[in-house]
């Protein structure tokens, strides 16, 4: 099913051009250069402490690059606020939960729609009235499978509820390219399993830029994988091209790669 | 600032109560001012001594009648709140009112007063004023139904400035005033009488400072120090007037200071010995004025309140008033008000009168001086001046009369056009 | 020569003062991101137990067993009240001491009357220190100078070379590792609320009898302690410190400059008169706006550097 | 800060909510009959313009988690617009003195386009630091400029002034004020309902709740914060126009320090998570300072006291207290948990019996001691002094705090049991 997908013509959907980042003195991110095209399942894998959140803030608007720049559907995303950012077509998600705990979960996929729509700061407007808005939320409930928990206060839901209903914001504007920062940390075996067929049923025909740790959830998504080491893009290639490669045994898994790292 | 919030706050009456019903042989009399609160302390001994000077005339049917009461109504030092202290009053029936204690409640109050008589002209409210000294009530915003029983700033700069002119020792002359209303009046009739009178007189500092706010007054007695000035003119009042005289002693600053309120409540206490010889005071009473008619009355008041009495004001406003009533047999706000117009009435001080085209009374002043008195509460202390026999909160400093002003002279003309409502 | 002399020991003397009224704020509001708004009621109250003290004991006794007292009485507020109230967040703290100030308050009345009271600095202390050509400086002033330094040392000394005070800073920001290390957390905060409220009271014992020691006077203290400990900046004793001094000299020689627009105009030649729109705005002098500098500075301060001077964090 | 029960949900929605509007409508029209004396319905004003500017206020604290130390500067600003202009109506302009409070919150909002741009920069702690700087700010310079704020005195006016409205209402009379101040307390209670349920209204519950995620889905939170404070500045201009119409005077006590932290103590008294929160907070407001401060010179001290006890044991407010009811009578099972309640009641009241038996003998000895020893208590006389009353007093505390005891557990006890159940019936 994730036949390694040929590398497409078309303008990369981001694309990250020798990107550094240091915080005072130390260097996190050493130069990263990454092409992900329109479409495209991509996982950022690596040991703790490679830089893979702090690449999500830089590409997210949150921290500002010390060199290089980002570019997002060919647009530089130099000095653009996280807001302006989200509003060109980017949308990411948090590895600490991160959703509106006083809001019903129906609120909190609302709120996500509402500037999309074009409600932006609407004073005049009542909520009730946006058919629009509360059709795509609903929507958005039944996909996550939130449906029975519409009118719960977000702050009482399970964890894995509240991983999902995080995933469910993050796509609930329509953003083209999704950021997923480890979706399944913490996780079951069988919630995982189910988180997966969730990213992969709201990710069609978008792009996806993913940091996971669980192998076996990488491998069942990605398209191509990025091996990022000490803040340097090691290897970036197709699964099974990453699979066998020496130097990412060697710096990331340790073990060899035959036995898996369930 | 914080720490007020509830001591300013808003109204104080029972919700909705029936009033009682002015009962023909009272006349009670509202008291409107601060009973919690930051000046609670002021308004709680004005408060006695209308109660005893109040008990005084009853005992002697002073009234030729009715019995006179003070009831107390807490406005917490806000104009707004006043106004809702005087609504309380007018719904209990009390036909007069009476406040002292800031000018934004007194003209909250005249204005107040003036409106509800136009609006019920059977139940017509009279205001009388024992403390409020902002020249306007009795100029631009004077009103047939408000009597000051104080006299105006304006006045006392005027026997202040005519007292000063006389020592030509004085050349050099430094202003300070609280930055408001009061203060900028203040410092702006000092210059203009002292050009008048003294236009020798060179004006070397006129400072506006915020109230309250000012922690150290150093700085501006290093000013004054460095403009040599012989004497300083303030209106300061309470922590602003202490703290000032302190850092003056400090600074070892020895030109006089010229004040209206260093005897007021807590302000001997505050300053201490730093005032000893130094801080003057323009009244129309104190402890040790010769003649002093008033001794056994306020010894009598000491003794049961623990408090120094301070208002001869207050006596003079509340005999005035049972005269008003006796006259006219009646205690009908606009008689009384009538037979107050013009009266001429012979006060422990000598005569005093209320001048009937803008309701301000002309009384005699004293300026006197804070020294070391004779004794020290009751025990005598040495190196005390002895004329000065009675003390100041027993902190051994007693006030010394340095002139005695006549009425004549305290008098301003006023530029207020009274509308006079009919007089039957 | 001598007004600039002057003014400058004014203006530096004045700071140290605000130091040592904000330092025990400074201490909870960084250690503990405490907003006490009961700071100045525990200043207040230092006061009042230092009078009632010295009328016994006299000054020096009083110097000591004050501060120690509003100190046990701090942690006491600390263990019973603050710490119930901190699990809902910073608002209902602040909240809690905000009801706190009153009660203070009312209980002063409540005990020791509605009006001043006559805590006079002490007979040796009365004179003046030195004179600085005509102006004598008070030795009582040069006093709480050097009280204010000895606060600054002292803090600064347990802060960073005990073991307490490591613990203290630690826990300020990782609360749950140090408690993991062993450590009674709860105890510490305790403690240094405790400690914040002994220097208020300290402060008091000595601002009391230089200042007027009477009911209204925690209000007179209450906000300008806060400006400090802001403008100094979260986290940082230092800051308290060069913001206290800063504000002090600042607000001394703004006193003696009586530059307004108008004479600002009338050297370039315009003349303003009284009849000009907004004219009282514009003769408005800069020494009618010095006590109100600091809330200037505080909102500057806020917008464009809201860690403050020195401080690590915004609070 | 809110937690609590279950987000609350009114099946029918739009039947449950004209019940509540139309007998909130009803009850401003009837008050009047019970309460007509002339300080009452002054009072009343007071409380309803209160009422406006606490909610305004919680626009900011309870709805978008903004906690302004200085609000009472929109409000006392506006007010100042408002009675120049009731001033200049005297005067001849043509505007109806009805449409006054709208000249207040157009200059409230004005001040929060000002003011707001500057202090919404920040959330948290600074921007309750820059208000409160602000604050300080803007009542200092009330007193320094004299053309426009009237000095001490303040500015006064006459409400009597420009066209009577409809002919024949011209505002003299409290009874007409009284209907103004109803008819905007109606309109700006539902106009700010009514923003709760707009987009930018639940953005701002969304800022309040979680100011980083909002930047990623689109919105600038400096932006929300900055719109919200202008309109929350609006219905605070509105509640000071309103009150300048009242006591036709204005003065620096309007913008001072002390009208912020009173609108900050009683908003949180009434219960800052709810919408009608802070209206209990006003009408709290009205008892605490009116009946209470009339009985006794310690009434500073009670307030104090409540308003700890609140922090302390009810950081949501008597708001909270009765929505966490909602739930138990739902079940129908408030029969069960009533008795203790009732238990606690009468522990709170013998303990407030005690206190106030305490505190009202201390006062008397500290402050009316010239007047004798003995002080009347509702009829009789108690001799201070002696050690009888004293007894009493210990006496009372200790039966309170044992009363006390039972039902706190009684309470916890019945509470848990109902409150497992209605959970697990929901999971099931």
């Amino acid at each position: 099913m994730n036949a390694p997908a040929p590398m497409p013509v078309i303008a990369a959907a981001l694309e990250l051009r020798a990107v550094r980042k240091s915080f005072g003195v130390t260097e996190i991110i050493r130069g990263v250069d990454l092409a992900i095209t329109k479409g495209e399942r991509h996982a950022v894998i690596g040991p703790n402490g490679a830089g893979k959140s702090t690449l999500f803030n830089l590409i997210s608007g949150r921290f500002g690059v010390s060199t290089g720049a980002i570019l997002l559907n060919g647009g530089d995303l130099a000095g653009l606020k996280p807001f302006e950012i989200n509003r060109k077509g980017l949308a990411r998600s948090f590895q600490i939960t991160n959703i509106f705990a006083n809001l019903s979960v129906f609120e909190n996929i609302r709120c996500a729609v509402l500037y999309p729509l074009g409600y932006k700061y609407s004073f005049w407007k009542a909520l009730s009235t946006l058919k629009d808005a509360n059709l795509r939320a609903d929507e958005i409930l039944e996909l996550i499978g939130l449906k029975k928990r519409r009118d719960v206060k977000a702050g009482l839901l399970t964890y894995a509820e509240q991983r999902a209903l995080e995933i469910g914001i993050t796509i609930a504007g329509g953003a083209e390219v999704i950021l997923l920062d480890e979706p399944t940390a913490g996780m079951s075996r069988s919630e995982s399993d189910q988180a997966v067929e969730l990213i992969r049923k709201v990710t069609v025909g978008k792009t996806l830029v993913m940091v996971e740790h669980d192998m076996s959830v990488v491998f069942s998504l990605a398209d191509r994988i990025s091996v990022l080491v000490y803040g340097e893009v090691i290897a970036t290639d197709v699964p099974e091209k990453i699979r066998g490669n020496a130097a990412v045994q060697e710096a990331y898994l340790g073990t060899s790669l035959a036995e898996g790292a369930h | 600032m914080f720490k007020q919030t509830f001591g300013a706050l808003a109204a104080g009456a029972i919700l909705g109560l029936a009033a009682s019903a002015a009962s023909a042989q009272t006349v009670k009399i509202g008291y409107i001012d601060p009973l919690s609160g930051p000046f609670a302390n002021v308004g709680e001994a004005g408060l006695k001594q209308f109660q005893f000077v109040i008990d005084d005339i009853n005992a002697r049917n002073l009234t030729g009648g009715p019995k006179l009461e003070i009831v107390p109504l807490d406005n917490k030092g806000t104009p707004q709140e006043s106004l809702n202290q005087l609504k309380v009053a007018i719904d209990r029936g009390m036909r007069f009112v009476t406040q002292g204690n800031g000018s934004g409640a007194a003209l909250a109050i005249s204005d107040a007063v003036a409106k509800h008589n136009e609006r019920n002209p059977g139940q017509s409210v009279l205001y009388l004023n024992y403390a409020a000294v902002d020249p306007d009530l009795t100029n631009s915003k004077c009103n047939f139904w408000h009597f000051r029983f104080d006299v105006n700033a304006d006045m006392k700069m005027e026997a202040l400035t005519t007292y000063l002119a006389k020592d030509q020792g004085i050349k050099k002359v430094y202003l300070i005033h609280q930055n408001y209303a009061f203060g900028q009046q203040n410092s702006r009739i000092a210059k203009e009488l002292l050009a008048r009178k003294r236009p020798d007189i060179q004006i070397v500092g006129d400072d506006l400072h915020p109230i309250g706010q000012v922690k150290d007054f150093s700085p501006y007695v290093a000013k004054m120090k460095a403009a040599n000035a012989d004497i300083v003119i303030t209106g300061n009042w309470g922590n602003d007037m202490s703290l000032l005289i302190k850092a003056a002693k400090d600074a070892n600053y020895n030109g006089a200071f010229y004040t209206y309120y260093a005897g007021g409540l807590g302000t001997p206490t505050a300053m201490g010995e730093a005032a000893a010889g130094k801080v003057k005071q323009i009244t129309e009473w104190h402890a040790n004025i010769a003649p002093n008619k008033t001794e056994k009355f306020a010894n009598e008041f000491e003794k049961k309140y623990k408090l120094d009495f301070y208002y001869l004001r207050v006596n003079t406003m509340m005999y005035m008033l049972a005269d008003a009533i006796k006259k006219e047999k009646s205690a009908e706000p606009l008689k009384v008000a009538f037979a107050l117009e013009g009266m001429k009435f012979a006060s422990d001080t000598g005569e005093v009168e209320m001048r009937a085209s803008d309701h301000q009374i002309i009384n005699p002043m004293y300026i006197s001086t804070i020294v070391k008195a004779a004794n020290k509460g009751d025990k005598p202390q040495a190196g005390g001046d002895k004329s000065v026999k009675y003390d100041q909160e027993d902190t051994g400093l007693g006030f010394k009369t340095d002139a005695r002003i006549e009425a004549y002279v305290v008098s301003q003309p006023t530029s207020c056009q009274m509308k006079r409502p009919p007089k039957s | 020569m001598e007004f600039f002399l002057i003014s400058l020991l004014n203006g530096v003397s004045y700071g140290l003062l605000l130091f040592m009224l904000s330092s025990g704020l400074t201490l909870i509001f960084s250690m503990m991101g405490v907003l006490n708004f009961a700071h100045a009621s525990f200043y207040m109250l230092g006061a009042y137990f230092a009078y009632q003290i010295s009328v016994k004991f006299g000054f020096w006794p009083a110097l000591l067993m004050a501060p120690l007292v509003v100190g046990v009485l701090g942690a006491l507020v600390e263990r019973f009240m603050l710490r119930r109230v901190h699990k809902f967040g910073h608002v209902p703290e602040l909240l809690l001491t905000f009801g706190l100030a009153y009660l203070i308050e009312e209980f002063v009345h409540l005990i020791w009357g509605r009006s001043s009271l006559d805590y006079k600095v002490p007979t040796e202390m009365d004179g003046p220190l030195f004179t600085l050509y005509t102006t004598t400086f008070p030795m009582y002033r040069g006093f709480m100078m050097l009280v204010a330094v000895l606060m600054l040392l002292a803090i600064f000394l347990v802060l960073t070379r005990t073991r307490i005070g490591l613990v203290i800073q630690a826990s300020l920001t990782h609360p749950d590792t140090v408690e993991a290390l062993g450590h009674n957390v709860p105890r510490v905060f305790m403690l240094v609320f405790g400690g914040g409220c002994a220097l208020a009271g300290l402060a008091g014992v000595i601002g009391g009898n230089a200042f007027v020691t009477e009911p209204g006077m925690a209000a007179a203290v209450g906000s300008i302690v806060f400006v400090v400990a802001v403008v100094g900046g979260m986290g940082s004793l230092a800051g308290a410190f060069v913001a206290s001094l800063l504000i002090g000299v600042i607000q001394t020689f703004a006193v003696a400059m009586d530059y307004s627009f108008v004479t600002l105009l009338k050297s370039a030649g315009f003349v303003i008169t009284p009849d000009t729109f907004l004219y009282s705005l514009w003769k408005l002098t800069i020494a009618q706006t010095a006590p109100i500098l600091p809330y200037l500075f505080l909102v500057l301060i806020l917008i464009f550097r809201p860690r403050g001077l020195m401080g690590t964090r915004e609070g | 800060m809110a937690q609590g029960a279950q987000k609350i949900v009114f099946r029918p929605l739009n039947l449950a909510r004209c019940i509540i509007w139309s007998g909130f409508a009803l009850l401003l029209l009837v008050l009047p009959l019970f309460f007509n004396k002339g300080f009452a319905l002054t009072l009343m004003c007071q409380i309803g313009t209160i009422m406006i500017f606490s909610l305004s206020f919680n626009m900011l604290l309870g709805q978008s988690g903004m906690l302004s130390l200085g609000h009472a500067v929109y409000s006392g600003l506006g007010a100042y617009f408002a009675i120049h202009m009731l001033n200049l109506i005297g005067k001849g302009w043509l505007f109806p003195v009805s449409l006054l409070p709208l000249v207040g919150g157009l200059a409230g909002a004005l001040f929060g386009v000002l003011f707001g741009y500057v202090t919404t920069k920040k959330s948290g702690t600074p921007f309750a630091m820059i208000t409160l700087g602000i604050g300080e700010l803007v009542f200092a310079m009330s007193l320094m400029f004299p053309e426009f704020f009237g000095g001490e005195g303040g500015v006064s006016s006459n409400r009597i002034a420009g066209e009577p409205l409809f002919g024949f209402i011209t505002f003299g009379p409290q009874i007409q004020v009284y209907y103004l101040v109803a008819v905007w307390l109606f309109i700006c209670t539902a106009a700010m309902y009514a923003f709760t349920h707009t987009p930018l209204g639940r953005i701002a519950n969304a800022v309040r709740d979680n100011p980083e995620r909002v930047e990623f889905i689109g919105y600038e939170t400096q932006r929300v914060r900055y719109l919200v404070l202008i309109i929350s500045g609006f219905f605070a201009g509105i509640a000071g126009g309103l009150g300048a119409i009242n006591f036709e005077i204005v003065s620096s006590e309007n913008v001072s320090a002390i009208r912020s932290g009173t609108v900050l103590l009683f908003t949180f008294i009434g219960g800052v998570p709810f919408f009608f929160g802070p209206m209990i907070g006003a009408v709290i407001f009205g008892f605490f300072i009116v009946v209470l401060a009339t009985i006794t010179k310690a009434w500073l001290l009670y307030l104090g006291l409540f308003f700890v006890m609140m922090v302390m044991y009810c950081p949501g407010g008597i708001a909270t207290l009765i929505m966490m009811q909602f739930p138990i009578v739902k079940a129908g099972r408030f029969r069960e948990i009533f008795p203790s309640y009732c238990l606690a009641v009468a522990a709170g009241l013998t303990l407030l019996a005690a206190l106030v038996f305490a505190v009202e003998m201390i006062y008397h000895l500290s402050l009316e001691a010239a007047a004798g020893t003995t002080k009347a208590f509702f009829g009789y006389d108690v001799e201070v002094a002696s050690a009888t009353p004293w007894l009493g007093v210990a006496l009372l505390s200790g039966i309170g705090a044992v009363l006390f005891v039972a039902a706190r557990r009684g309470i916890s006890t019945h509470w848990d049991r109902i409150m497992g159940d209605i959970i697990r019936s929901q999971t099931a």
